[in-house]
């Protein structure tokens, strides 16, 4: 779990598009090795599609986001993890069965990560044989982030991962973050929950006021 | 008329829905151009026009540092 | 290729849990052929002679019933997205996929065919190539219905248009499917077809990922 | 060509090309038309050995042109749309779908008419004419695609995706449905072409197949305006909508 990670990210002059509109154009930021960067602003701003971009899993309509620092020729989708507000978790599957799935996949042939450890994070191991569609809405937010513990990666990309959770498993989230950072890992989320300073960086994806454009 | 032998009812028919097909094919497009410009100029008419439509200005975001 | 198994397997581990999948296609597949005498007469003759075309049709018509949930069930519940970021390129994603969907649908398809060929008196002796015939011809079945599927992602009415989309492609499987069914009944030597049915098959499980996956990338929203 | 494509590139361009070529063009498949339907049922001697049913041909085979052309303008343009990502590629490919639908189903219908005289039935299993049948079919199922998926970007690439995969699925159903025809029908029960037209029936042949390639051509672009149109028509309607939602912030 306490791989060191050396990875810098940086976004150029990044651009999105999202049906035809224009949310945010000339985008650039660097984060180095421990930073973490808080996005904020109002819905349809562009917060879920900026991740996604990150993500690799929506073009750029402009710019470059890369990631330094790695093994070259990694793609800079597989440094990171992306939770959004699916969880991607399979009711029929135990919560052990959908967890151990994630980290064989996302690791492919490297090892690392435990899965026994992560179920521990957040205290999913009494029900770890129990199929993941009896869990509560919060239990299956909680399941989602385990990924970040079964498969170590140092770009961690959290859309609003607060979400459902008590303010412990908030508090354990906030942990976690810190803890990923003195490992060296980056993260970017965005939340209405103040995590507390966990943060280094503040991004501010502001509409432009309504009431500011002149009347028709 | 004509004199088209035995088979005349197949020539005709074959001519006929050549005719038929490629002339509904015809109308359909150049009602469907009329009307996209009808829809336009109405628009446009009210004031509601490409200019307008420019997309308002993107937000252009900055990353502050907020945290040592 | 750790990667590859973990995707395959819980797939197939999936489609025995959410259940009846696997049932209702092999249930369709009974029913169809189980009506057909009814609509051609019980000539035992005739049923013979259209048995290869007839079982080869209804297990078409059995295998895209399940073809609009290759990827829609992760789709739905944000997997695909998680699946798109793995060590796996999306083609990769995609024929793992399509692998897993011939696997759960067309194997259990193609045993359950030689059963129903004695319900149309198709000869005892060639029904060991037909099951062959079936299990060499379904990838391509499986891998082209996963193009359909990649290119009808969330849209309403999939399953429809996935048959029309992808139908018409299955012409040249259906037509090597049941001539080398057919020659096995009439010229058991001449079987050079067969390997016609082998190369489609592989020709469409190393192109059908490429197009499937550059479908997948359009659907990312 | 390549000054007509750059300069074409940009959709305002096109319009205004559109607009000054769509009368000359309609004026020529017009005149076109007239002379080749003159000359197809008045001038044209008869076949000797299918007699009048030829003139079924100066239809059937200038359609037949027209109807695959169609397809490879939508594989070309699909090309486009993904390679180059032109952006009037996916336009062209969108309008070109139903016009190829329709001289298809031209082609499949006179088909027909001609095989009831000449082979006493109205369809054979041919494998010309099946593998038009399957043409017709991926037709049908591009302009379902197009209709089913609302974001315009994403069915054009879509719909391209189904293009090129139909384009390189073509070869190879023609190749089976060729090899099917030979094993359940031996004997070829139709030939035309071959190499003993009458020139006589070729230059009424020609005029035909200009005509149709003109109406093709014409009808595209007009579709493609109309496509233009409508897309701009709907940015226009999102603007109102994004308006009326500023004026009621405003009010409020």
């Amino acid at each position: 779990m306490n791989t060191p990670f050396t990875v810098t990210l940086e976004a150029r002059g990044v651009a999105c598009d999202r049906g035809g509109r224009r949310l945010f154009e000339d985008l650039s930021f660097a984060l180095a090795p421990g930073e973490a960067l808080l996005v904020q602003g109002p819905n349809g701003t562009g917060k879920t599609s900026l991740m996604r971009q990150i993500a690799g899993l929506l073009p750029l309509a402009a710019g470059e986001i890369s990631a330094k620092g790695a093994e070259a020729g990694t793609p800079t989708a597989e440094l990171c993890h992306y939770v959004g507000h699916l969880n991607g978790v399979k009711t029929s599957l135990s919560v052990r069965e959908n967890l151990t799935f994630w980290a064989d996949y996302l690791r492919g042939d490297a090892t690392g990560g435990d899965v026994n450890a992560a179920l521990g994070v957040f205290g999913l191991a009494p029900i770890a044989d129990i199929a993941a569609g009896l869990l509560s809405a919060g239990q299956k937010r909680k399941l989602a982030l385990l990924r970040l513990f079964a498969c170590p990666r140092p770009i961690w990309l959290l859309d609003e991962p607060s979400v459902s959770l008590d303010v412990a498993s908030v508090e354990r989230l906030r942990q976690a973050i810190t803890g990923h950072r003195e490992a060296g890992g980056i993260a970017i989320v965005s939340t209405h929950v103040p995590l507390g300073e966990a943060f280094t960086h503040t991004l501010d994806l502001h509409a432009l006021d309504m009431a500011e454009e002149p009347a028709p | 008329m004509l004199g088209l032998g035995p088979h005349a009812s197949f020539i005709i028919a074959a001519y006929a829905v050549a005719f038929v097909a490629l002339g509904a094919l015809t109308v359909a497009t150049v009602a469907d151009d009329r009307k996209q410009r009808r829809l336009l100029a109405d628009l446009e008419r009210r004031g509601i026009t490409r200019r307008s439509a420019k997309p308002r200005p993107a937000a252009t975001p900055t990353v502050t540092r907020t945290a040592p | 290729m750790k990667a590859v198994l973990a995707l395959v397997r819980r797939d197939i581990a999936l489609s025995f849990r959410e259940g009846g999948a696997i049932g209702v296609a092999l249930g369709f597949y009974l029913v169809v052929v189980a009506i057909a005498p009814f609509g051609l007469g019980p000539d035992l003759n005739l049923l013979a002679r259209v048995a290869p075309g007839l079982l080869w049709i209804a297990l078409l018509l059995a295998a895209l019933l399940s073809a609009d949930r290759i990827f829609h069930n992760d789709y739905e519940d944000g997997s695909l997205d998680v699946l798109a970021m793995g060590p796996l390129p999306l083609a990769g994603v995609a024929a793992s996929k399509s692998l897993a969907h011939w696997v759960t649908t067309c194997v259990p398809l193609a045993l359950l065919a030689p059963v129903l060929g004695l319900l149309l008196n198709f000869p005892i002796h060639t029904i060991p190539l037909l099951v062959l015939a079936m299990l060499a011809g379904t990838p391509a079945v499986s891998f082209i219905a996963g193009i359909g599927a990649s290119l009808t992602l969330g849209l309403r009415r999939s399953g429809l248009l996935i048959a029309l989309l992808v139908l018409p492609l299955y012409v040249p499987v259906l037509i090597f499917g049941v001539s080398t069914i057919s020659a096995a009944v009439t010229d058991p030597v001449r079987l050079g077809r067969r390997f016609m049915l082998c190369a489609i098959s592989l020709a469409s499980m190393v192109l059908a990922p490429l197009a499937a996956a550059a479908a997948l990338r359009t659907g990312f929203r | 060509m390549t000054f007509s494509l750059t300069n074409l590139a940009n959709p305002t361009r096109f319009l205004n090309f559109a607009g000054t070529v769509i009368p000359w063009l309609a004026a020529l498949t017009v005149l076109l038309l007239g002379v080749g339907l003159y000359q197809a049922v008045f001038v044209a001697p008869t076949d000797y050995q299918q007699g009048e049913t030829v003139r079924i041909m100066y239809i059937h085979v200038p359609a037949a042109w027209v109807g695959m052309g169609c397809y490879a303008v939508i594989a070309i343009a699909a090309l486009g749309t993904l390679i180059w990502r032109h952006p009037l590629a996916d336009v062209a490919a969108k309008a070109a779908a139903p016009i190829g639908a329709a001289f298809t189903f031209v082609i499949l219908v006179t088909g027909s008419l001609w095989g009831k005289p000449m082979w006493g039935t109205y369809w054979v299993w041919d494998a010309r004419l099946t593998s038009l049948l399957v043409l017709f079919l991926l037709y049908l199922g591009l302009i379902a695609l197009w209709q089913s998926i609302e974001d315009p970007g994403r069915a054009g690439r879509a719909a391209a995706i189904l293009a090129l995969v139909g384009a390189v699925n073509l070869p190879i159903i023609k190749f089976s449905v060729d090899w099917w025809n030979t094993l359940h029908q031996p004997a070829s029960v139709f030939r035309t072409g071959g190499s003993t037209i009458d020139p006589a029936l070729l230059t009424p042949l020609f005029v035909m197949g200009g005509a149709f390639l003109a109406l093709f051509v014409l009808l595209h672009l007009i579709a493609m305006r109309a496509e233009i149109l409508r897309r701009r028509v709907r940015v226009l309607q999102q603007t109102q909508v994004q308006q009326a939602q500023i004026a009621q912030a405003a009010r409020a």
